[in-house]
C-alpha cells in the first residue's frame, strides 16, 4: 500500500517554542487518521504544516513521494487535499450554491453540477439558494463540508469538526466522516474523546508537540499513558 | 479597411461634436450687452497669497478708478475675480471659465510662471487676451499676451552689478524649483560670469520646503560673497529666518530677485529682513509725486485694510490695467485684436512708477528699475536707473515679425 | 441566470445612459461646462477602479492617484515626442498597468498587510509626487518633452483621429470619448466581475483563507484585480490630460485622498456608487468653492467623517436599505 | 573637520525633529492600534497655539512649550470622545475618519486664520563651529527629542499609569480585568498622544513656519516613521527616526531636498518589505 501523505521529522518552532516536534506519520489511501491530543499539544499546529499555512522549520511534507513542504496552501489543495478548518472559513457575502460552486473544475456546468452533488450529499440540498452568512451554525459547518467534498478531493483534512456542536449533532457528524469515508482518505484533528471513540480506527497521540503513541483506539483508550495526558499529569 | 474604420469614426464624433458648433456661434453674439467684463486670477488665499492680495486690491482699485471715471467706451467694468487657491489646476479651470462662460475681454492674472504657462495656452485658443504683470523670467513671444513686469535684463541685470560691487564677485545662488527659480538662475548666472565672478552652487528648493538647516550649513562650507535667492512663497519666507536665526546676515549678505515683491519685509522682523537687497521696477517707498499722489487715493480708498504693496507686483497690476484700458479706448472697441493692434502702436503711459513704455515687438515694457534695501518693515531706495528696456526677450522675440509665435524662449547659459 | 440577466440590463443601462450623454449633453451644455464635465468624468472613472479594487478585491490602496498620475505622464510624453497620439494612448495605460502589477507583485507576493498596503501605496504616490515636482530642471527631459516639474505639461497634446495627428479632437468631442470611455469601463468591469476569475476575486475578498483551501492563488488573483485597476486609473490619467493637464497635483495627497471618500460615500462594494459619489462630491465642493463662507476642506472633511460615522456602508447602498424597508412598509 | 560636525549636528537635529513629530503618533498607534491621519493637523494647531499665545505677549517658552500641549491635549481628549471612540476596533474606518477631521482642521484653520504662513524667531541665536555658524535652536530641538523621550519613558517603566499602559499595549482584556476600564485607559492615551503632538507643533514652528497646510509636510513622514519603527512605540519611533532621518539629511548634503524625502520613503519601502511587521516586529520585541 502507497503512502498518500508522509510527513519526516516535522519541526515547528515560534522563537524559543518548539510546538511541534520531529512528527513522522504516514496516511495510507482510504484511511481514516484522528490525531488527539489535550489542547496545546501541537495538533492545531501540525494542522497548518500540513495545510501550508505555516511552513515548518525544519522536516518534510511528502505527497506520494513528492516532496511538497515548501508549497503554498492552494497549491496543496490542488493536489487533491480537502481543508476545512477549526472556524467555519465560507464566503458570508454568497449564497451556499454560489460558494460551493467556487471549488475548481473544468467547466462551469461541471462545477455546478458537483456542487449541487455535494450539496445533496450532505442534506442541505435545499438551502442551495440561501445566503450563508445567514445560516445556522451547525448548517454552516455542512456547507462548509460541502466546499471540501465538491471537487472530490484525495485526501480530506478536517480540524476539529464537531467544535460548537450538539451531542445530536456530533454524532450525526461522526456518520458523515464515516461516510465520506468510504471514498476518501480522512484525517480528523480532535480533542473531543467521545467523538473519536465515534469514528476511529487509527489514532495518533500528540503530547507537547510529539507523537506519545499511534496505534488502533482501543488500545489507545486503554492506554494509561494517554489519560495521564488528558488528565494533565506530567508523562514520565 | 483600417481608413474606413477611422472615418467611421470621425464621422461619429464629429457628428457628436458639430451638433455643438452652432449653438457656440450665436452664443458668442449675444455678447454685445452691457458691461466689459475683465476678469482677475490671483491668489488671494494659499501658499503665494502674500503677492495675491494686493495684486487684487490694486486691480480693484483700478477698476474702481476706471468706472467712476465713466468706464470705458461709455460702458461699465465688471471685474470678475478668481482665487485659484496657489492650486495650478485651478488656475486652468478659471481660465476656460473666463474665457468660454464669462467672455472676458481680458484676462488680468498669473502670479508664478507656473500659473501663467498653464493659462496662456488656454487664453490662446480661446481666443481671449491676457496680461501677466509680474516680474519674471522673461522670454514669453506671444502676441495674445502683454507682460507688463519686469525681467532680467531689467532686474537681475541691476543686482548682480550691485552685489559685485559692494560684497564681492562670488555668489551662491538659492531658487525655487520651477521654471521662474530655473530661468533666473541662468540669468544670475549669466551675470555673474559677465561681472568677473564665480556661482558657487545653485539650489532648488520645491515651493513647500520650510527647512533650510542643511542648505544653510552648505551655503557657509561654500564661503560666497553673496546669497542672491529667487526663492518664491510663504513656506520659503523660513529662509530668511533661519539665516538670521544661525547669525550669519552678519557674516554673508543676501541680494534677492524676489524679495519684497509680496509682504517679506513685514512679515519678518527688522532683525531678520533688515539689509535684504531686491531690485524692481516700483517699490512703494519710491519718491516721486505721481506715486505719493496714487498712495494717497489708494489709501484714502481702502482705509485702514490697504494692503503694503511691497515692490512691483501689485503696482504693475494697476498699470498692466490701465494700459488694457488705454488699448480700448484707442481701439474704440474691445475685440481682441482690434486692442492689440492698438497696444502694438506705442503706448507710453506716466505711472506711480515712472513712465512705462508698451514695446510692440515683444509686448513687454520699458521701465524705470530700483535696487533698494529693506529696512524696518519697508525699503530704502538705493539706485535708480531710468526707462530699462526689455532687452532679454528683445534679442529673440520679434512679434511684427513673426506674429504667430506662441513660445517661450529660455537664455541659453550652462551651468 | 437572474444574476446575469440583471447583470447584462445593468450594462445595458449604463452604456445607454453614456451614449445620451455623450449625444446630448455636448447640445445642450456650455463649453466651459462641458469642460468641467468632462473633469468629472474623468474623475468618476478613477472613483471606478478604486471601487472595483476595494469593493470587489478588498484592496485598500490610498495612492490610486499613481496611476492616475503615471497614465497622464506617459501620455504626454509619448504624445509630445511622437507627435502623435494613436500610439502614445496604448503606451499610456501599459505603463500604469505594468507599475500596478510590479507594485502588486510587491505587496501581495511580499503577503503585506491591509494597513502597510495602505502606507506602501500612498508613500508610492507621495515619491512620484515629490518626484515629479523636482523635475523643473532641464536635465529632466524624456525625448523632447520636458517633464516641467512644479510646473507640469501645460501644453499637452490633445487626442487626435487615429493616426492623423493634424487632426485633433476638439473639447467637445473630448467630452464623448471621455463619456464613453467610463461606460465601457463600467461595463467591462461588470463583466469581469462575472467571470471566474472576478468571482474568485470577490470570494478572496469575502474570505481569502477559505479561497486559498479551495486552491486558488490569492496573490495571482489580487495581483490581477489590481492591475486592471491600475489600467483603469491610467485611462483616467489620459482623459484627465486632455481636459485640464499633467502636473504633480495628480499625485498630490489631496487627490489620493478624495478618491477614498468618492468611493467611501458613494459606497464600496458597488461600481455606480464610486461615480455617483464622485460626481456629487465633485459639484459640492466646486459649488463651496464659490462660496467664500465656508472653506471647500472643512465641508469635505466633515463630509468624510460623516460617512464613516453614520452611513460606512456608503450613500448608494445605505439609500438603497432604507428605500426597501420604506417599499416594504408600503406593502399591508 | 568643522564641516564634519555640522554635518552630524544637522544629522542629529534631523533625527530629533523625526522623533518629535512622531511620538504623538507613536503613543497613539502603539497603545490603541489607532492611525491618527488628523496627527499633522494636532501638530499644526500647536504651532497656531504658539503663534497665537506669542503674539498676545506671552513668554516665548511658555508659548511654545507649556501652551502648545494643553489646548491640543484638549482637543485631543473632545476628538476622541466625539469621534475615536465610535470607531474603536475598526482601524480602517479610524484612518478615514481621522483623514476627515484632518481635511475639516485644515479648512476650519484657514477660515479662522487665513492660509498664509506666519511665524515667531527662533530664540537662543547661534554659536559657531569653527567657521560655521549653527542655530543654538537646532541643539535645542536635540535636547527636547531627547527629554520627551525620556519622559514616555519614565512614565511607562516607573508609574502606575505606565504599568496600566504597557498592561493594555500587551493584551487590552487583562488590563481590564485588573479593574481599570479600556475606555478610560483609551481616552488618556489618545489626550497624551494629542498633547505631545501639540507639544511638537510648538517646538517646530519658529522652524518651519506655521500654515494650515503645514500637517501635510510632516504627517507622511511621522506615520512612515511609526509604521516602519513597529510595534514597540518608544524604541520603535527612536530607532526608526535613527533611520530615516540620517538617510533624509544625509541625501538632501549629496543631493537636493527632494531626493533626499524621495530615499527616506524608498527606505521604508524597502524596509516594509523586508520586515513587514517594522523593525521591532523583528528585532528588540521586548522593548517598550
Amino acid at each position: 500500500m502507497t503512502a498518500l501523505l508522509t510527513t519526516e521529522g516535522l519541526q515547528m518552532r515560534f522563537g524559543g517554542v518548539v510546538a511541534v516536534d520531529g512528527v513522522s506519520l504516514a496516511i495510507n489511501e482510504g484511511e481514516l487518521r484522528c490525531l488527539i491530543g489535550p489542547n496545546g499539544a501541537g495538533k492545531s499546529t501540525f494542522f497548518k504544516c500540513l495545510t501550508g499555512q505555516y511552513k515548518p522549520t525544519a522536516g518534510r511534507i511528502f505527497w506520494r513521494g513528492k516532496d511538497i513542504t515548501a508549497l503554498d496552501p492552494f497549491a496543496i489543495a490542488r493536489l487533491g487535499v480537502g481543508i476545512k478548518t477549526q472556524v467555519p472559513s465560507l464566503f458570508d457575502g454568497l449564497t451556499a450554491l454560489e460558494g460551493v460552486c467556487l471549488c475548481r473544475h473544468s467547466s462551469e456546468a461541471e462545477a455546478k453540477r458537483r456542487a449541487m452533488r455535494a450539496l445533496e450529499r450532505l442534506g442541505i440540498g435545499a438551502l442551495a439558494n440561501r445566503r450563508v452568512g445567514l445560516l445556522a451554525h451547525g448548517q454552516r459547518q455542512l456547507v462548509e463540508l460541502a466546499m471540501v467534498v465538491a471537487p472530490e478531493p484525495d485526501l480530506i483534512i478536517l480540524d476539529e469538526p464537531t467544535a460548537g456542536m450538539s451531542t445530536e449533532e456530533t454524532n450525526r457528524a461522526a456518520d458523515l466522516i464515516r461516510e465520506l469515508n468510504q471514498q476518501h482518505a480522512i484525517v480528523v484533528v480532535e480533542h473531543d474523546m467521545q467523538f473519536i471513540r465515534a469514528i476511529a480506527r487509527t489514532v495518533t497521540v500528540f503530547h507537547q508537540g510529539r507523537v506519545l503513541m499511534e496505534d488502533s483506539a482501543a488500545t489507545v483508550f486503554a492506554d494509561p499513558r494517554v489519560r495521564d495526558v488528558y488528565l494533565g499529569k506530567a508523562v514520565a | 479597411m483600417t481608413i474606413s474604420r477611422r472615418d467611421a469614426l470621425k464621422t461619429a464624433l464629429l457628428a457628436a461634436g458639430s451638433t455643438l458648433a452652432a449653438p457656440a456661434i450665436m452664443r458668442q453674439a449675444a455678447l454685445g450687452a452691457d458691461p466689459i467684463k475683465v476678469v482677475g486670477i490671483h491668489d488671494a488665499s494659499g501658499g503665494l497669497d502674500i503677492y495675491g492680495q494686493p495684486m487684487i486690491a490694486c486691480l480693484d482699485f483700478a477698476v474702481d478708478e476706471a468706472n467712476a471715471a465713466g468706464g470705458l467706451l461709455g460702458r461699465p467694468i465688471e471685474l470678475i475675480n478668481y482665487d485659484p487657491q496657489s492650486n495650478i489646476q485651478l488656475y486652468t479651470q478659471f481660465a476656460t471659465q473666463a474665457a468660454t462662460k464669462d467672455k472676458a475681454a481680458v484676462v488680468h492674472g498669473g502670479i508664478t510662471s507656473a500659473s501663467r504657462e498653464a493659462i496662456r495656452p488656454i487664453l490662446d485658443r480661446f481666443k481671449t487676451l491676457y496680461f501677466y504683470n509680474t516680474q519674471y523670467e522673461g522670454g514669453v513671444c506671444d502676441r495674445n499676451i502683454f507682460c507688463t513686469g519686469s525681467t532680467p535684463a531689467q532686474n537681475v541685470n541691476k543686482l548682480v552689478p550691485y552685489v559685485q560691487k559692494h560684497w564681492g564677485k562670488n555668489v551662491y545662488i538659492v531658487a525655487a524649483d520651477y521654471n521662474y527659480g530655473q530661468i533666473t538662475s541662468k540669468w544670475i548666472t549669466k551675470y555673474v560670469r559677465e561681472g568677473g565672478g564665480q556661482v558657487l552652487s545653485v539650489d532648488f528648493f520645491p515651493l513647500d520646503v520650510t527647512n533650510f538647516g542643511p542648505a544653510i550649513s552648505k551655503i557657509q562650507a561654500a564661503k560666497p560673497d553673496a546669497v542672491i535667492s529667487a526663492l518664491v512663497g510663504g513656506a520659503h519666507i523660513s529662509f530668511y529666518r533661519q539665516w538670521a536665526a544661525a547669525g550669519l546676515k552678519k557674516t554673508i549678505p543676501i541680494a534677492s530677485t524676489t524679495f519684497g515683491g509680496g509682504n517679506e519685509s513685514v512679515l519678518l522682523t527688522p532683525e531678520e529682513g533688515d539689509g535684504i537687497v531686491s531690485a524692481f521696477s516700483y517699490f512703494q517707498e519710491i519718491d516721486t509725486p505721481e506715486n505719493k499722489a496714487f498712495l494717497e487715493k489708494f489709501h484714502a480708498k481702502m482705509g485702514p485694510k490697504a494692503p503694503y504693496l511691497g515692490a512691483e507686483l501689485a503696482m504693475r497690476t494697476y498699470i498692466g490695467f490701465n494700459l488694457w484700458a488705454e488699448g480700448v479706448k484707442r481701439a474704440k472697441s474691445i475685440d481682441r485684436m482690434a486692442v492689440i493692434k492698438a497696444l502694438e502702436s506705442g503706448i507710453s503711459m506716466d505711472t506711480p512708477a515712472g513712465k512705462t513704455t508698451l514695446d510692440p515687438k515683444t509686448h513687454h515694457t520699458t521701465v524705470d528699475v530700483f535696487v533698494a534695501e529693506c529696512a524696518n518693515h519697508g525699503f530704502k531706495v538705493l539706485e535708480t536707473f531710468p526707462q530699462q528696456p526689455p532687452l532679454d526677450t528683445a534679442s529673440v522675440c520679434d512679434l511684427a515679425a513673426h506674429p504667430n509665435e506662441a513660445k517661450q524662449y529660455e537664455v541659453d547659459v550652462k551651468i | 441566470m437572474t444574476v446575469n440577466v440583471r447583470t447584462a440590463l445593468q450594462i445595458v443601462a449604463a452604456l445607454i445612459v453614456a451614449g445620451l450623454a455623450a449625444w446630448l449633453l455636448p447640445q445642450y451644455l456650455e463649453l466651459f461646462t462641458l469642460i468641467n464635465a468632462t473633469v468629472f468624468v474623468s474623475m468618476g472613472l478613477l472613483a471606478l477602479s478604486l471601487g472595483l479594487i476595494w469593493g470587489f478585491g478588498g484592496i485598500l490602496c490610498f495612492g490610486q492617484t499613481a496611476f492616475f498620475g503615471i497614465g497622464g505622464y506617459t501620455y504626454a510624453v509619448a504624445a509630445i515626442n511622437f507627435g502623435d497620439t494613436t500610439w502614445a494612448v496604448p503606451l499610456a495605460l501599459l505603463v500604469p498597468t505594468a507599475v500596478a502589477a510590479a507594485l502588486g507583485y510587491l505587496m501581495f507576493f511580499g503577503r503585506i498587510s491591509d494597513v502597510y498596503m495602505g502606507v506602501i501605496t500612498l508613500t508610492t504616490t507621495l515619491i512620484l509626487f515629490k518626484f515629479a515636482n523636482s523635475t523643473a530642471g532641464d536635465q529632466w527631459t524624456i525625448g523632447t518633452a520636458p517633464l516641467g516639474g512644479f510646473n507640469g505639461i501645460p501644453g499637452t497634446p490633445p487626442l487626435n483621429f487615429p493616426l492623423d495627428p493634424s487632426n485633433q479632437l476638439a473639447p467637445e468631442q473630448v467630452f464623448v470619448v471621455a463619456v464613453l470611455a467610463l461606460g465601457i469601463c463600467y461595463a467591462v468591469a461588470k463583466l469581469i466581475l462575472r467571470t471566474r476569475f472576478g468571482r474568485v476575486a470577490v470570494a478572496i475578498k469575502e474570505n481569502e483563507l477559505r479561497a486559498e483551501l479551495l486552491g486558488y492563488d490569492v496573490r495571482l488573483h489580487k495581483l490581477g484585480l489590481f492591475a486592471i485597476g491600475g489600467f483603469m486609473a491610467g485611462l483616467a490619467g489620459i482623459l484627465f490630460a486632455n481636459c485640464v493637464f499633467v502636473s504633480p497635483t495628480m499625485f498630490s495627497l489631496s487627490y489620493a485622498g478624495q478618491v477614498i471618500i468618492w468611493v467611501l460615500v458613494g459606497g464600496i462594494g458597488t461600481l455606480v456608487g464610486p461615480v455617483i459619489g464622485c460626481m456629487l462630491i465633485q459639484a459640492l465642493t466646486t459649488y463651496a468653492g464659490t462660496l467664500s463662507a465656508i472653506d471647500p476642506n472643512l465641508l469635505l472633511g466633515v463630509l468624510f467623517m460623516l460617512a464613516v460615522v453614520v452611513v460606512p456602508k456608503g450613500l448608494l447602498p445605505t439609500a438603497t436599505t432604507i428605500l426597501l424597508r420604506l417599499m416594504r412598509r408600503g406593502e399591508p | 573637520m568643522d564641516y564634519a560636525v555640522v554635518v552630524a549636528l544637522q544629522i542629529v537635529s534631523g533625527v530629533a525633529t523625526l522623533v518629535i513629530v512622531s511620538l504623538g503618533l507613536a503613543v497613539v498607534f502603539g497603545m490603541m492600534r489607532v492611525i491618527n491621519l488628523a496627527h499633522g493637523e494636532f501638530l499644526m494647531l500647536g504651532g497656531y497655539t504658539a503663534i497665537l499665545a506669542s503674539g498676545q505677549g506671552v513668554n516665548l517658552w511658555i508659548a511654545i512649550l507649556v501652551l502648545p500641549p494643553i489646548a491640543v491635549g484638549i482637543i485631543g481628549a473632545v476628538v476622541e470622545r466625539v469621534l475615536i471612540r465610535r470607531l474603536y476596533g475598526r482601524m480602517i474606518d479610524t484612518m478615514l475618519a481621522t483623514w476627515g477631521l484632518s481635511l475639516a482642521f485644515i479648512g476650519g484653520v484657514t477660515m479662522l486664520f487665513g492660509n498664509s504662513v506666519t511665524g515667531i524667531s527662533a530664540p537662543l541665536g547661534s554659536f559657531e563651529v569653527g567657521r560655521f555658524h549653527v542655530a543654538g535652536y537646532d541643539l535645542f530641538l536635540v535636547a527636547a527629542s531627547v527629554a520627551m523621550s525620556l519622559a514616555i519613558w519614565i512614565v511607562l517603566k516607573f508609574t502606575p499609569a505606565g504599568l496600566i499602559a504597557r498592561g493594555t499595549m500587551q493584551n487590552a482584556e487583562m488590563a481590564a480585568a485588573l479593574g481599570v476600564p479600556p475606555d478610560r485607559v483609551y481616552a488618556l492615551t489618545f489626550t497624551a498622544g494629542a498633547a505631545l503632538s501639540g507639544l511638537a507643533g510648538g517646538l517646530i514652528a519658529p522652524v518651519s513656519g506655521v500654515l494650515p497646510t503645514m500637517g501635510t509636510a510632516y504627517i507622511a513622514k511621522a506615520f512612515i516613521t511609526v509604521i516602519t519603527g513597529g510595534a514597540a512605540m518608544l524604541t520603535g519611533t527612536l530607532v526608526a527616526s535613527g533611520l530615516l532621518g540620517s538617510v533624509l539629511t544625509i541625501f538632501t548634503f549629496l543631493t537636493t531636498p527632494v531626493f533626499g524625502e524621495v530615499a527616506l520613503l524608498v527606505v521604508a519601502i524597502v524596509l516594509l518589505r523586508l520586515l513587514p511587521r517594522g523593525i521591532t516586529g523583528r528585532f528588540l520585541r521586548r522593548a517598550l
